[in-house]
């Protein structure tokens, strides 16, 4: 019973947000706070609960049904967690601007209706949440209005119905061919099922959840709409949305078909997993490279979210039980710090007045130092240092890859993380670190509504860093409701025999190093503070205001790359876009106004008729 | 400097004064308001390099001479070459206190800095100059420093000296 | 390495280190500087005491003027010497930062640099040879041995009298005073 | 029970009694619409439960069957009938404030003519009678067309005139044809004796029919008229017009080829007309600025929509064409009449010119965009139902050839998806530069109407099994002949 | 008795580090036909240095050198010395790469906080020939660990203390070659020096670095020298059993590379970058197609 009540709190909440919001605003967002805070306590109740129940009413002659196991579970915990904190973090950020109400309710339509994509339990109602998702977005990408916020928000909108088409068409032949939509009992029969009907399913399946969860050929949605979504909302998009993708692979590769069905269907040496790891590993290259050219500090974190997509489809597709458990841990910890980035990017973009060029910030550290905390660990774990939470699901998929013996695969994930270093450190140093500018200098802390979602964030990327332990153990549970043996592992880390993980001693040499050098730096090293006009300038004053060097950070590395990572499927699908224009305009001259032709067009359509029917007489 | 020119010279303007001290060595003695237009003149017949710009302080005859250096390189219709090159000095003489002159900027771009140089050191006034700040000095004196009258050694003695030493011992010990 | 030095070493190991690690900002004014590179390098190499040249004043101990300071070139020395960590030794190069050498009539260059900066030790000479640095540098290490070498000290005690001569000369400086001034 | 002939009788009578009416009072003719409507609607809703278990056959002129003059009420004839007057009622009550200029009793009584020939054409059972009411319904809606008697309204009437005259010529050589072939003009009869006659001069009728009434049916090459008369009419009556004329003609289209000549070889063509149509409509409203013309070409798209689930002649097939057929009525409809209010307010036709309407014409853009939303097919609205039963059609014939042609009608549906989203952009998302953004709502009256559509929609869309049996049981009696002419000619 | 250890050979690593530096300034001078200071010159910069009051800019100015340092301290826990190894059980290469990371991303923190663009261009240098030599290293240290088939380095030495070097062994040698190529711009020697580049950009992120803050960077820079040597001779020379062999082997190559530093001019970093992603790259892709054909 208590799944039906979430997904009604969830829609109920929403409808319910607009209408007080008619009333007063305190109101509203009192009971926004308190309806994502609702739905929490409810999915955690939930944890643990395994059934799966089909509901009174129908669509067309076909039963829905509800599901919770495991890697529901998962999913809806990220979605309901990441919710609560865009929510409360948006209280302050959208203060002042105008249609809340609409931004309210489409915010909590979206939690709501991918929360029952993750609950649906036939393929049906998944898809009918998965629609209800993709237009709600669309409606909330465009909010800010303006040309560029428009554009993003069309192409989400085409790319995402090319998805859902195809997932229509999947399912639809799914049930033309076994007569059922459920998951649980496609599984039995897909066993049985023909190769050619597989494959089409596959295909179909696979080009959606590549739509949505950005991988490197239709990607080119993800940079254009975070960059135009409001911050709480881009937040939202690539910490849990773009991950729907991947809970579809789930259902699809594991849930459905089952890994050795996949394997029957490869021809030679490309296997579907294949393909998709090599997907995945373009997809990390592609995107740390583009990130390096952007200069817009949204634009960067999107392409970052593209790169981490590629490592959870590289940890998935090896489909060892490591592999499994470092992707679906690698989605855990990218929707925590990914969240965390974007909250502090937009608390950026709040106080500075709506600044997010990177060469025209500068030296924040002194004027917000919690968003600095919040940025620096949100990078750290982007990056995957030690003691942060990126680092545990990284060894994963690396110890996978080397021990599968897919070293080019490995070499790309690596590759990706030193490019996450170079445009991590560049989203750092333009923002913070450096001189602060004459007009930042009375620039605000961070507000404190704000602020709580940067610290809970946090101190969750080092919670899941240095106690891997206590994710690990439910990712190993989704690991075992898919059918991979779980990993033995205990609260500090992976003690296998094949190379151990142990956080504890990392944790203990770190503290003690550090304590100790700095206990020699406090002793030996005298230092007074100096203001930042006191610096080296070759023995001039420095000139006010423009004495830093941010603008084309990696200018070298730039000329080298730029000419390779050329974003040619955007230019594609642009291109086809406007064909489709010519091409209707073209058609329009048909109909050219002259009425004759079109007394000329009847007869001929009579004439052909007969014609046809006389030579060869088909009819 | 060949004759045909020295004949157009000679016939344009009046009080001229041409002084031939051995080869490529002529200089031409002309009045404070006429210097505008020989200018002009000699530019055109391809004097279009503008070398500097110096000054001579006559502290006797109680007048300040402004040197223009010029030169040609190629005799019209000719070609370019250096080999030809053909030196020209342009002097006349402003008196010394209201040391004042029209600028030769919209002449010579170049000579902005000579100016403002001439105008810290001598403390001759240049008309139209756009930005006559200080060019090289950070103090400013009230002789201009270049002068003959600018008794360096007493300003030395004025002003250096004025600046007392530390007094270390006046201060209690470490 | 015999006996007394290891307990030299062992006594006041901040003073020989300073002794036997001097790193240098060559302040290139005047000509004083062409003397520098033959010293640093193969033919009398000053690394065998120690002296390094250094990028920054931040990094350096040992501060050489070497050659006439006009009042434009000031500015930049008291720049340089404000930034460079408190224990610090300067040395003028050359008669001109003593008396203003040559240059001692003209109204452009800085006679006594003492006047405005502490100096340590003085290289007499109309560009005393390479030698005379190392020379310099040994005067040094007695100095440092003897406590006597507290430039950087008399500059902290008598800040307000070098700052006043300094504001004198160079007519208001683009950075606050390195120390506090008490009123008056 | 009631006799369905009250369904034609009641209408025809009150349009021809308005001028008297108009004698009483100026305003009163206004209203007759209305009534006549909500009358047919309840006598439909009333006839709909007896029909569904059999057919009812009503003699007019107390011959018996093959002699007289029989109307056929089979569910698809009074589910079509109740369509006709349930959009027939809204969008009377929007006209009541939006034709206000003009020779307005004119209006309502060319108004109720259209709605008789259409309710006529679909209670039918005898091939000329057909053509009466058919011609009923083309002539009122040419006259409607050229209602506001401006320059392009005038020149796309008379275009339509023109090519109309032609179908209805080539429809009446058909039935001609027929009489002279089998002496009879019942449908029942005919289709009875179809077989006996060789093929080719059975061929020659039904290629005259097909093509006379594929004008009206709005078919590729012949719906030349279609995108000009729906633009330059008033809203009200090209909601009227691509709501219900198009279907209604389309209906004869199928009625014909289905159970009078049961030309079962004739489907492959049909086919391949139908996804022509689809690609053509939608491309052409890809390129359009003017909102009205948008509308009318993607009206052509979902036509074709419709010809490609009838085409795969399979229950299920017809059941998703009939669905789709009531979508398109009611968000078409509904699209139309907001259109026309937005075009009201803002002064032109333009997409462009409709920028930053969501804020001073909440509730019209409100409704504009569930329309937008519901014809491209997004789940909580009505289109999602019937596009999933057409897939579901097109996939279960288990042929590349039908799944390849389904790629490309989906291809459709996502460019229509296109250019639609793209408007509702325009509407809510773009600054509209001018006059500041007062807040003016449309008069009640039409917003009620929408009102009434939106409800629908989303009622249907949300709980869509009701009207999925009944068509399902209309599906069924359109494909089976025997039962057709077994009931009427016992 | 590996507590002692715990303690003892980030001790030990400190010394030959510094060792290794004074032997280099030593060398250099003996090129450059110049006597050159004690060997110990290094120290008494230290203490120097150590006792000298410097300029702070901030909390993050001196938290950066502390973290940069404590890394490169915890490396050394990590890497095989001889035959003692603490910590190398709970990690392997992953958890090396990775801290190794750390140093130089601490100094680029506090660096970048100092405000210098001089510091900025020169951390932008560095993450950039970083990146540049990270792409050969990627390809030999993969090809390394799938030839061995684990990534724990413990194994690696033992393995090779079984068998020949890996740098003689037959697909790894072409590895051995690109891990020469990349070497000197790992250990930031004269033809990659371009992150310190004293002249041009006046020593790069350490401009604004004072007395203790220059010390602690000199002993993290002494440090990464030793980790950087040590982990080349544990992969391709196979670590020895005893310290002293192992000492001796890093003295030959950090000398072997001290006097390609001692005569290279300096490269512009594009120059760097696109050597090293065009030569090295290619061997250890050829390295790594071998590993790949040979199989485990």
């Amino acid at each position: 019973m208590m799944v039906e009540l979430l997904l009604i709190v969830a829609f109920g909440g929403s409808l319910l947000t607009y209408v007080l919001g008619k009333l007063s605003s305190r109101l509203r967002n009192g009971f926004a706070l308190l309806n994502a805070l609702a739905l929490v306590i409810m999915i955690g109740m939930l944890y643990g609960q395994e059934f799966e129940r089909s509901l009174p009413f129908g669509f067309l002659g076909i039963q829905f049904s509800i599901r919770m196991n495991m890697l529901s579970w998962f999913f809806a915990a990220t979605i309901l967690g990441i919710g609560l904190l865009a929510v409360l973090y948006s209280f302050r950020y959208m203060k002042g601007k105008e249609r809340l109400d609409y931004y309210y309710f489409t915010l909590l339509f979206i939690n709501a209706s991918m929360l029952g994509t993750v609950v649906a339990g036939d393929l049906l109602s998944f898809f009918i949440f998965w629609e209800m998702m993709s237009w709600s977005t669309y409606l909330l990408i465009s909010l800010r209005g303006g040309g560029k916020a428009i554009f993003a928000g069309i192409k989400y909108i085409i790319m995402s119905l090319v998805g859902s088409l195809a997932m229509l068409v999947a399912i639809v032949s799914l049930y033309t061919a076994f007569g059922t939509v459920d998951i649980g009992e496609l599984a039995v029969h897909m066993q049985s099922a023909s190769l050619g009907l597989a494959l089409l399913v596959v295909i179909l399946f696979s080009i959606t959840f590549v739509i949505i969860n950005a991988l490197w050929p239709f990607h080119t949605w993800l940079p254009d709409a975070h960059a135009e979504a409001v911050s709480p909302f881009s937040a939202i998009l690539s910490a849990v949305l773009v991950r729907k993708g991947l809970y579809g692979l789930f259902l699809l590769m594991y849930v459905i078909l089952g890994f050795s069905f996949l394997d029957r269907l490869a021809v030679g040496a490309i296997s579907f997993s294949n393909v998709l790891a090599w997907i995945g590993a373009i997809t990390i290259v592609f995107a740390a490279f583009r990130a390096l050219l952007q200069n817009d500090s949204k634009r960067i974190l999107a392409w970052s979210t593209v790169g981490q997509g590629g490592y959870m489809v590289l940890g998935v597709s090896v489909a060892t039980s490591m592999g499994m458990a470092g992707g679906t841990f690698h989605i855990l910890n990218h929707c925590i710090y990914i969240a965390l980035l974007f909250f502090v990017a937009g608390a950026i973009e709040h106080r500075t007045g709506g600044i997010r060029d990177l060469d025209s910030l500068g030296g924040l550290i002194k004027k917000m130092p919690v968003a600095f905390v919040g940025g620096l660990v949100g990078i750290f774990g982007l990056i995957g240092l030690p003691l942060t939470n990126g680092f545990v699901s990284k060894w994963l998929i690396y110890k996978s890859l080397i021990l599968e013996g897919r070293p080019f695969l490995a070499f790309a994930a690596f590759l990706g993380t030193w490019g996450t270093i170079l445009y991590g450190y560049k989203f750092i140093h333009n923002i913070f670190l450096g001189q602060l500018p004459d007009e930042l200098r009375d620039v605000k802390r961070v507000p404190f509504t704000m602020a709580v979602p940067i610290m809970v964030l946090v101190v969750l990327v080092f919670l899941f860093g240095v106690l891997p332990g206590i994710p690990l153990s439910v990712v190993n549970q989704v690991g075992t409701y898919m059918g991979f043996e779980p990993l033995d592992l205990n609260v500090w880390g992976i003690p296998s025999e094949s190379g151990t993980l142990n956080v504890v001693n990392l944790l203990a040499a770190i503290a003690v190093a550090g304590f100790l050098v700095w206990l020699l730096f406090k002793t030996l090293g005298r230092s007074t503070r100096v203001d930042q006009s006191d610096n080296y300038a070759a023995g001039a004053a420095i000139p006010r205001g423009r004495y830093g060097f941010t603008r084309e950070f990696y200018a070298p590395l730039y000329r080298i790359v730029s000419p390779y990572v050329k974003d040619f499927p955007d230019a594609l699908f642009l291109w086809i876009a406007d064909r489709t224009k010519a091409l209707g305009g073209m058609t329009r001259k048909i109909y050219s106004g002259y009425v004759g032709s079109y007394v000329m067009y009847i007869v001929l359509f009579l004439a052909a008729l007969v014609f046809v029917q006389l030579t060869w007489s088909p009819w | 400097m060949d004759d045909t020119l020295r004949q157009r010279l000679d016939s344009t303007f009046d009080s001229l004064r041409i002084v031939e001290k051995g080869t490529n060595n002529t200089s031409i003695a002309v009045g404070r308001n006429a210097v505008m237009s020989v200018l002009s003149f000699l530019k055109q017949s391809g004097y279009d390099h503008l070398h500097a710009i110096s000054c001579v302080d006559w502290i006797d005859k109680g007048a300040l001479e402004l040197v223009w250096v010029l030169s040609r390189y190629m005799r019209p219709g000719e070609q370019y070459d250096p080999k030809h090159a053909e030196n020209l000095l342009l002097r006349t003489m402003i008196p010394r206190d209201p040391a004042r002159m029209v600028s030769s900027i919209p002449l010579f771009e170049v000579a902005e800095p000579y100016e403002r140089e001439i105008h810290e050191l001598f403390g001759v006034d240049f008309e139209g100059h756009p930005r006559l700040i200080p060019l090289f000095l950070e103090r400013s004196y009230d002789t201009p420093p270049f002068r003959k009258d600018f008794d360096t050694r007493q300003y030395v003695e004025d002003f250096f000296e004025s600046i007392p030493s530390i007094v270390e011992d006046g201060g209690e010990g470490e | 390495m015999d006996r007394n030095q290891l307990i030299k070493w062992l006594e006041a190991p901040a003073k020989m280190g300073h002794k036997y690690s001097l790193h240098a900002v060559y302040f290139c004014t005047g000509c004083g500087i062409i003397e520098v590179p033959p010293s640093i390098t193969a033919r009398w190499d000053a690394e065998r005491f120690g002296v390094l040249p250094t990028a920054s004043p931040r990094q350096a101990n040992l501060f050489l003027i070497t050659g006439y300071v006009s009042v434009k070139t000031l500015k930049a020395i008291i720049r340089t010497y404000e930034q460079m960590p408190e224990p610090k030794y300067t040395v003028g190069f050359g008669s001109c930062p003593i008396n203003g050498g040559m240059y001692w009539d003209s109204y452009n260059t800085i006679k006594h640099l003492d006047k405005y900066i502490p100096i340590d030790g003085w290289i007499a000479g109309c560009m005393p040879r390479p030698e005379a640095i190392f020379v310099a540098v040994t005067h040094l290490w007695t100095l440092i041995d003897k406590d006597m070498a507290d430039g950087y000290k008399r500059y902290r005690k008598y800040y307000s009298q070098y700052r006043a001569n300094q504001e004198k000369v160079l007519l208001g400086l683009e950075w606050p005073p390195l120390f506090p001034i008490e009123a008056g | 029970m009631v006799s369905p002939v009250l369904l034609i009788a009641v209408p025809l009578g009150l349009a021809f009694a308005m001028p008297l009416i108009a004698l009483i009072s100026r305003r009163l003719p206004r209203f007759v619409p209305l009534v006549a409507c909500a009358f047919n609607l309840i006598v439909a809703i009333r006839l709909i439960p007896t029909v569904l278990s059999a057919p009812v056959i009503q003699r007019i002129g107390g011959f018996s069957p093959p002699f007289c003059i029989n109307l056929f009420a089979g569910p698809v004839g009074v589910m079509f009938a109740g369509l006709i007057a349930l959009a027939g009622l809204v969008i009377a009550i929007y006209a009541l404030s939006y034709i206000r200029t003009g020779p307005t009793v004119r209006y309502h009584m060319l108004y109720m003519l259209l709605l008789v020939g259409a309710t006529g054409v679909v209670l039918t059972g005898d091939v000329f009678n057909l053509f009466v009411f058919f011609e009923v319904l083309c002539i009122s809606s040419y006259a409607l067309v050229a209602y506001f008697g401006d320059r392009n309204g005038l020149e796309a009437a008379a275009k339509y005139l023109i090519q109309g005259a032609v179908g209805s010529a080539l429809l009446l050589m058909g039935i001609g044809l027929l009489y002279g072939l089998f002496g009879t003009l019942n449908m029942a009869d005919i289709a009875s004796r179809i077989g006996s006659v060789s093929d080719i001069s059975v061929f020659v009728p039904l290629a005259l029919i097909v093509s006379g009434l594929g004008v009206e049916a709005a078919i590729f090459p012949l719906n030349a008229w279609l995108p000009d008369a729906h633009s330059s009419a008033p809203s009200s009556i090209s909601a009227i017009l691509s709501g219900i004329a198009i279907e209604v003609g389309l209906y004869a289209v199928v009625r014909m080829i289905f159970t009078v000549f049961g030309a079962t070889s004739i489907f492959m063509f049909l086919l391949f007309l139908g996804v022509l149509t689809v690609l053509m409509g939608e491309l052409c409203a890809f390129a359009q600025t003017n909102i009205k013309r948008m509308l009318a070409y993607s009206s052509i798209g979902q036509i074709g929509l419709i010809v490609f689930a009838f085409a795969m002649a399979s229950t299920i097939s017809l059941a998703g064409g009939l669905f789709q057929l009531l979508t398109h009525t009611l968000s078409k409809a509904l699209l139309f009449l907001a259109a026309g209010y937005m075009i009201h307010r803002s002064g032109s036709m333009e997409i462009s010119s409709l920028n930053g309407m969501g804020r001073r014409m909440p509730l019209t853009s409100l409704a504009f965009s569930f329309g937008a939303f519901s014809i491209v097919g997004l789940p909580p609205f009505i289109g999602f139902p019937s596009k999933f039963l057409i897939v579901r059609s097109a996939l279960e014939k288990q042929q590349t050839l039908f799944t390849l042609l389904l790629g490309f009608v989906l291809l459709g549906t996502l460019v229509e998806g296109a250019y639609f989203f793209r408007v509702v952009q325009a509407i809510y998302f773009k600054k509209s530069g001018d006059e500041p953004a007062s807040r003016s709502l449309a008069p009640a009256l039409p917003l009620i109407s929408m009102l009434i559509l939106a409800v629908l929609i989303i009622f249907v869309g949300i709980y869509p099994q009701p009207v999925a049996d009944a068509l399902s049981t209309a599906a069924s009696d359109l494909l089976d002949r025997a039962a057709y002419i077994g009931s009427v000619l016992r | 008795m590996r507590i002692v250890w715990l303690f003892l050979s980030p001790l030990i690593a400190l010394v030959a580090g510094v060792l290794l530096l004074g032997l280099s300034r030593k060398i250099m001078a003996r090129i450059h036909w110049r006597y050159g200071p004690p060997l110990l010159q290094p120290v008494i910069d230290i203490i120097r240095l150590f006792s000298q009051r410097s300029a702070s800019h901030g909390i993050l100015f001196d938290l950066g050198i502390v973290v940069s340092l404590a890394g490169s301290l915890i490396i050394t826990l990590f890497l095989p010395f001889g035959n003692i190894a603490p910590l190398s059980g709970s990690g392997g290469m992953l958890v090396i790469l990775y801290m190794m990371l750390i140093g130089p991303l601490g100094i680029a923190l506090s660096g970048g906080e100092s405000g210098n663009p001089n510091a900025s261009i020169g951390i932008s240098r560095n993450l950039m020939l970083a990146i540049g030599y990270e792409v050969p290293l990627l390809m030999v240290l993969l090809a390394v660990m799938t030839r061995y088939g684990t990534i724990s380095i413990v194994e690696i030495v033992r393995v090779q203390q079984a068998s020949t070097w890996s740098i003689a062994s037959w697909p790894l040698v072409v590895s051995g070659l690109a891990y020469l190529l990349v070497m000197p711009a790992m250990l930031g020697f004269r033809p990659f020096e371009v992150v310190q580049a004293p002249q041009e950009i006046s020593s790069g992120p350490m401009v604004e670095y004072g007395g203790s803050y220059l010390a602690l960077v000199s002993i993290q820079h002494a440090l990464s020298l030793y980790i950087t040597i040590s982990l080349f001779v544990n992969l391709m020379l196979g670590g020895s059993g005893n310290i002293v062999i192992f000492l001796f082997k890093m003295l030959v190559v950090f000398v072997l590379f001290l006097f390609v530093n001692a005569v290279f001019p300096r490269f512009r970093i594009e120059q760097a970058v696109r050597y090293l992603w065009r030569w090295p790259t290619l061997i250890g892709l050829i390295g790594l197609v071998l590993v790949a054909l040979v199989g485990r």
